[in-house]
């Protein structure tokens, strides 16, 4: 079966996330000025993968990303959520 | 399908034929024709440069992808210009990125190794979507030129409302090849292979035909083209690699490969397994394939018993190189699809459309007079003026250090300095002037020349080859076409009297608004040049201010008229007094005496004084000792050409220097370390925030 | 000294370091990638440029390709392992450094002429230098980051300065951590720093006519 | 409420990402030979904000990216996720 994986690297919330913080600052507050309380911006990889199950799919992409580093941990918190692909588009 | 080709040339290839084209055929027709790749209404004009020299190696009637002039010790220079304006337009991320990546190829085709990069940027009003622009084409020309390890050495950066909604990225790059390995772009013998390198995906469907339409809205998706400059560096290293392994290189740029292979041809036939052409999707047609203008490819010629060997050295890198058919003797290009004929066409239609001249006519320039401006006003708005402002938020984005041989560097003076591997410094600058071609493209045309020649010489070079880029409106439209016509005139007559052959270039057209207005015709030239005694330092410093060359009122299609109007006469140039102007300033550096200099353009002498007045000094001028004029407007803020201001401790030599040689030169006043202000005879303008506005503006805006 | 100067794909600045090694009379040589025997050499650097386009992070993948062990095992060692730019990132991303390379605070691209302190000479490549050295940065990821200060401030070389000498706020270019322009491993020979000293090795490209990157590439000629 | 929006932005179907390619490439393949049909690399950003309902979350984050080119609607498709939050930590 094929699945849809996710994967999110965001900075670590005591990491500073200038991009987020610039976005918000000169872009977000005024456009919905009160509205919003914290932006963070940080990358997707989007991974079309065979797998068994969804939690297997989980598990070898979470592996993935720290055999090959595809996130820093020093910096980096990951977050992996896959999903079933019906027709393999999206 | 949308094709761009006109009825009438439907008929002729109907006629020619003698049947009705199959769909393939019509596109590889219409590729073949389209304005972009074709020069089919302005290649009458072309002709008319002088493209000719002792030291032309290859240049504008070879119609190659580049020209090259011999600059010593065996090595020549290869030099090209072109614009990303219609794909920066709607990505200017990517349009400008891959403008950079096309340029590159156009280089390393000739087998030249890339060592330098300009970029000459035209933007709008800096609302959020001139902003939006602005930010993304300079990170993508970084993106690209960083990432390849090729410096961006300079450029232009200029704002004018006529671009708002067609910014206009112009990128040049220079290279440089041992004299005897140049690399043709075209073969001269049936049997050789053609081998492809790079993957064709669904990406740039369309982009040449896109070229040569105008602006119109969302069927341009498909004309959209990713930067993968990675990919590029790769083509670029490898290329350089086989280059002595192959009989001729082409790179894929509009048209693809029904236009490289064609081009490539020459007049000899080929053809081509279209199934052998490796793909990034597989259920791209045949028909897609043979157009598709996915970036990061190139098309050798080579001889059987070699395309093993260069194929080997992509694939080492992991990219894909495929040997997808041969040139033949026969004179028709066959693209097949298994066997089974997708287009078959004979070379000679393919390379020669019927060419277009269009009716043309000048438009009447009426302009409002002007109303009084009083001077502080005038120095303020000019001074502050975007134009003027420091670039460095631009050019601090590329990596300008890389290669380890850029001498003068952006922002340091007004033309740019590499050192070339056999030890000369090779000048390079690019201009154009959108106000001054609004009212005049002819005079227009001569004075970028001028400029550029100019601004060589303030570093203590002289031009020896120049490149230029014709940016118009819809050449059907009578006045742009006349315009067009004027600027070549122009350009040509410029580059002939200064003996600086044009060795290559590139016509734009469909530069329009949304509402169909063409943009102010920008032509731009990039010239290079050599130093052949010494190198301009150029650091400013406390000394006597002397102003070369006659200053007259001319303040039509100045920066002051476009922001204030009126403006009286249009500058004539008279191109002897940039000659002689600029050889005082070369034999000034060679024999020491010029601390700092600078040639007059934009902003007039207001503009020059702005360098001075921003590294913390004070400048006092007496307006008496500016000749040519007596209105106090055109002493600060006209354009004309043949003039330098320059810093020296010794302003009698280049009085005397310049009586000898027929020119004036006066000492119009001093540069003073107790910073913040220009006096004017008696009247004193503190510069305190003209100077904050200079360093802040751009980063503060953007 | 032997020294390999490691070219991945994207990499842009081998031949520039090649150049300012021969100056100092080093027996330098580019390597590809696929093809580094770490036997061969006395030392390596690891230049500057966009390896594997620099997707996903600068240096990200290059930190887990093949020549990378070939360099750990140099350092283990303890031969000289010098990472410029893209070679510092790619060092702290294999973890033969500490820390990380963040985009620069102003997410923008920036070259620039800088001024670093050296902190540290009891380094091979700063035992005989300067207190001070010019140079310029080009780089989008540089912003030096480790959780631990104590560490950092002990492992950092190099600190960006001003026209005094003082790691202010004005004169870091990127954000870093301390100003840290440039790292050490415990045992001192592996060095990482974002500056470009073969591109401060030519009198006529440097603005003032200095030379300083020699002072760093120095211990390549011994 | 408190919502936190996730809006994805991926290069659209047939556009290139030499990104993903890449790391498809010279990473992902390399470590789960054969099993993955394809890597896309792109950007994610996490508004944490105030709203009355899911829709009107998605609906203003939606609006902010159109009206302030978070996106590039030739090139990008976007995606944007809300969900209520239920401490305010994520
Ligand atoms: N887009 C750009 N890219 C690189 N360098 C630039 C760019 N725009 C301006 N520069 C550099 O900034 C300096 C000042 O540019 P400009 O004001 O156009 O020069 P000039 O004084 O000759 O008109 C020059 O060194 C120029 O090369
Ligand atoms: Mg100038």
């Amino acid at each position: 079966m094929m699945y849809r994986v996710e994967l999110i690297i965001l900075n670590k919330d005591g990491v500073r996330d200038p991009e987020g913080e610039t976005l918000k600052r000169y872009v977000v507050d005024s456009t919905l000025p009160g509205k919003v309380a914290e932006v963070r911006v940080g990358k997707i990889v989007v991974v079309t993968m065979e797998a068994s199950s969804r939690e297997e799919a989980e598990k070898l992409t979470r592996e993935l990303a720290e055999q090959r580093r595809l996130y820093n941990p020093i910096v980096h918190k990951l977050q992996v959520r896959a999903e079933k692909v019906e027709d393999g588009s999206d | 399908m949308i094709l761009t080709l006109s009825s009438g040339e439907m008929e002729v290839v109907r006629r020619v034929l003698g049947r009705e084209p199959r769909e393939a055929e019509w596109k590889l027709v219409d590729a073949l024709w389209s304005e972009h790749c074709s020069y089919k209404s302005s290649k009458v004009f072309l002709r008319s440069l002088p493209s000719t020299g002792p030291n032309v190696i290859m240049s504008v009637e070879d119609w190659q992808d580049a020209g090259a002039v011999d600059v010593g010790n065996g090595l020549a220079l290869v030099l090209k210009v072109e614009s990303h304006n219609h794909p920066s337009a709607i990505d200017p991320f990517n349009g400008a990125a891959t403008g950079v990546g096309g340029i590159l190829r156009d280089i390393i085709s000739k087998g030249a190794k890339p060592i330098a990069l300009l970029d000459m940027i035209r933007v709008g009003k800096l609302d959020e979507k001139g902003k939006w622009l602005l930010r993304n084409i300079i990170a993508g020309i970084g993106f690209y030129g960083n990432s390849v390890g090729v410096p961006v050495v300079g450029g232009e950066l200029s704002f004018d409302e006529t671009y708002n909604d067609n910014p206009l990225v112009d990128v040049a790059c220079a290279g440089i090849v041992s004299k005897d390995s140049i690399v043709p772009s075209v073969v001269k013998e049936p049997g050789l292979r053609l081998v492809l390198a790079g993957f064709t995906g669904l990406d740039g469907l369309g982009g040449a035909s896109f070229a040569s339409r105008k602006l119109s809205g969302m069927d341009e998706i498909g004309a959209v083209q990713i930067a993968d400059p990675f990919a590029g560096k790769i083509i670029i290293d490898v290329t350089l690699e086989v280059a002595k392994e192959v009989e001729a290189i082409k790179d894929l740029g509009g048209g693809g490969l029904a236009v490289a292979v064609t081009e490539m041809a020459n007049g000899l036939g080929a053809v081509v397994n279209l199934e052998k052409v490796p793909l990034r999707f597989k259920y791209l047609s045949p028909e897609d394939i043979i157009i598709s203008e996915t970036q990061e490819r190139m098309l050798f010629a080579v001889k059987p018993e070699r395309v093993e060997s260069v194929c080997s050295k992509f694939r080492e890198y992991n990219y894909p190189c495929e040997d997808i058919g041969e040139i033949t003797a026969d004179p028709t290009i066959r693209f097949q699809y298994n066997g089974q004929v997708v287009a078959e066409l004979p070379s000679d239609l393919l390379l020669s459309p019927p060419l277009n001249v269009w009716p043309a006519e000048r438009a009447s320039r009426r302009r409002e007079p002007g109303r009084e401006v009083p001077l502080g006003e005038a120095l303020r708005a000019i001074l502050t003026h975007p134009d003027l402002v420091s670039k460095e938020w631009a050019y601090s984005q590329f990596d300008y250090e890389v290669g380890t041989s850029t001498v003068v560097k952006p922002g340091q003076a007004d033309s740019a300095v590499v050192e070339l591997p056999n030890g000369k410094y090779l000048a390079l600058k690019g201009d154009a002037n959108q106000d001054l071609c609004a009212e005049d493209a002819y005079e227009c045309g001569k004075a970028i020349v001028a400029e550029a020649y100019r601004n060589l010489a303030t570093v203590g070079a002289r031009g020896i080859a120049l490149v230029d880029h014709l940016q118009f409106g819809d050449p059907r439209k009578p006045n742009v076409y006349q315009d067009f016509i004027d600027a070549v005139r122009g350009i040509s007559e410029a580059s002939k009297f200064f003996s600086i052959p044009v060795v290559g270039g590139k016509v734009s057209f469909h530069n329009e608004d949304k509402n169909g207005n063409p943009i102010k015709p920008t032509p731009l030239v990039v010239m290079a040049g050599l130093i052949e005694g010494k190198l301009a330092r150029n650091r400013i410093d406390e000394g006597n201010l002397v102003l070369i060359g006659e200053t007259r009122n001319e303040l039509a299609g100045t920066l002051f008229s476009r922001i204030f109007g009126g403006g009286g006469e249009v500058a004539k140039t008279k191109l002897i007094e940039d000659l002689i102007a600029s050889n005082l300033v070369i034999k000034g550096i060679n024999e020491g005496k010029v601390i700092w200099n600078k040639d007059i353009s934009k902003g007039g002498l207001a503009g020059a004084l702005l360098p001075i007045l921003t590294k913390g000094f004070s400048v006092k001028i007496s307006s008496s000792h500016v000749v040519g004029t007596s209105s106090v407007l055109g002493k600060m803020f006209s354009e004309n050409g043949g003039r330098f201001l320059v810093l020296t401790s010794d302003p009698q030599w280049f009085m005397y220097q310049a009586g000898r040689m027929g020119i004036q030169a006066s000492a119009i006043g001093k540069a003073t370390r107790d910073g913040g202000k220009l006096v004017l005879d008696d009247e004193t303008f503190p510069m305190d925030s003209v100077v904050e506005n200079y360093y802040t503006f751009l980063e503060g805006s953007l | 000294m032997r020294t390999a100067v490691i070219k991945f794909p994207g990499t842009t600045c081998e031949l520039d370091v090649v150049k300012a090694l021969k100056v100092v009379g080093a027996q330098a040589e580019v390597v590809k990638f696929n093809s580094l025997d770490p036997d061969r050499y006395e030392a390596v650097v690891i230049p500057g440029g966009f390896s594997f386009g620099d997707y996903l992070r600068a240096g990200a993948i290059a930190a887990n390709s093949e020549a990378m062990k070939g360099v750990r095992e140099m350092a283990n060692e303890g031969k000289l392992v010098l990472g410029i730019c893209n070679g510092f990132q790619i060092l702290v991303e294999s973890g033969l450094l500490r820390g990380a390379l963040l985009p620069n605070i102003n997410l923008r691209f920036v070259t620039r002429w800088v001024r670093i302190r050296v902190r540290r000479k009891d380094t091979p490549f700063t035992g005989e230098s300067k207190d001070v050295l010019f140079m310029p940065i080009a780089h989008a990821e540089g912003r030096y980051f480790l959780d631990d200060e104590e560490i950092a401030s002990r492992l950092a070389v190099f600190q960006y300065v001003d026209e005094r000498g003082e790691p202010s706020p004005q004169a870091n270019p990127n954000g870093s951590l301390m100003n840290i322009a440039g790292i050490t491993n415990e045992a001192g020979n592996v060095l990482g720093l974002m500056p470009h000293p073969e591109r401060a090795s030519f009198s006529s490209i440097s603005p003032d006519g200095s030379r300083d990157g020699l002072e760093i590439l120095r211990v390549f000629g011994k």
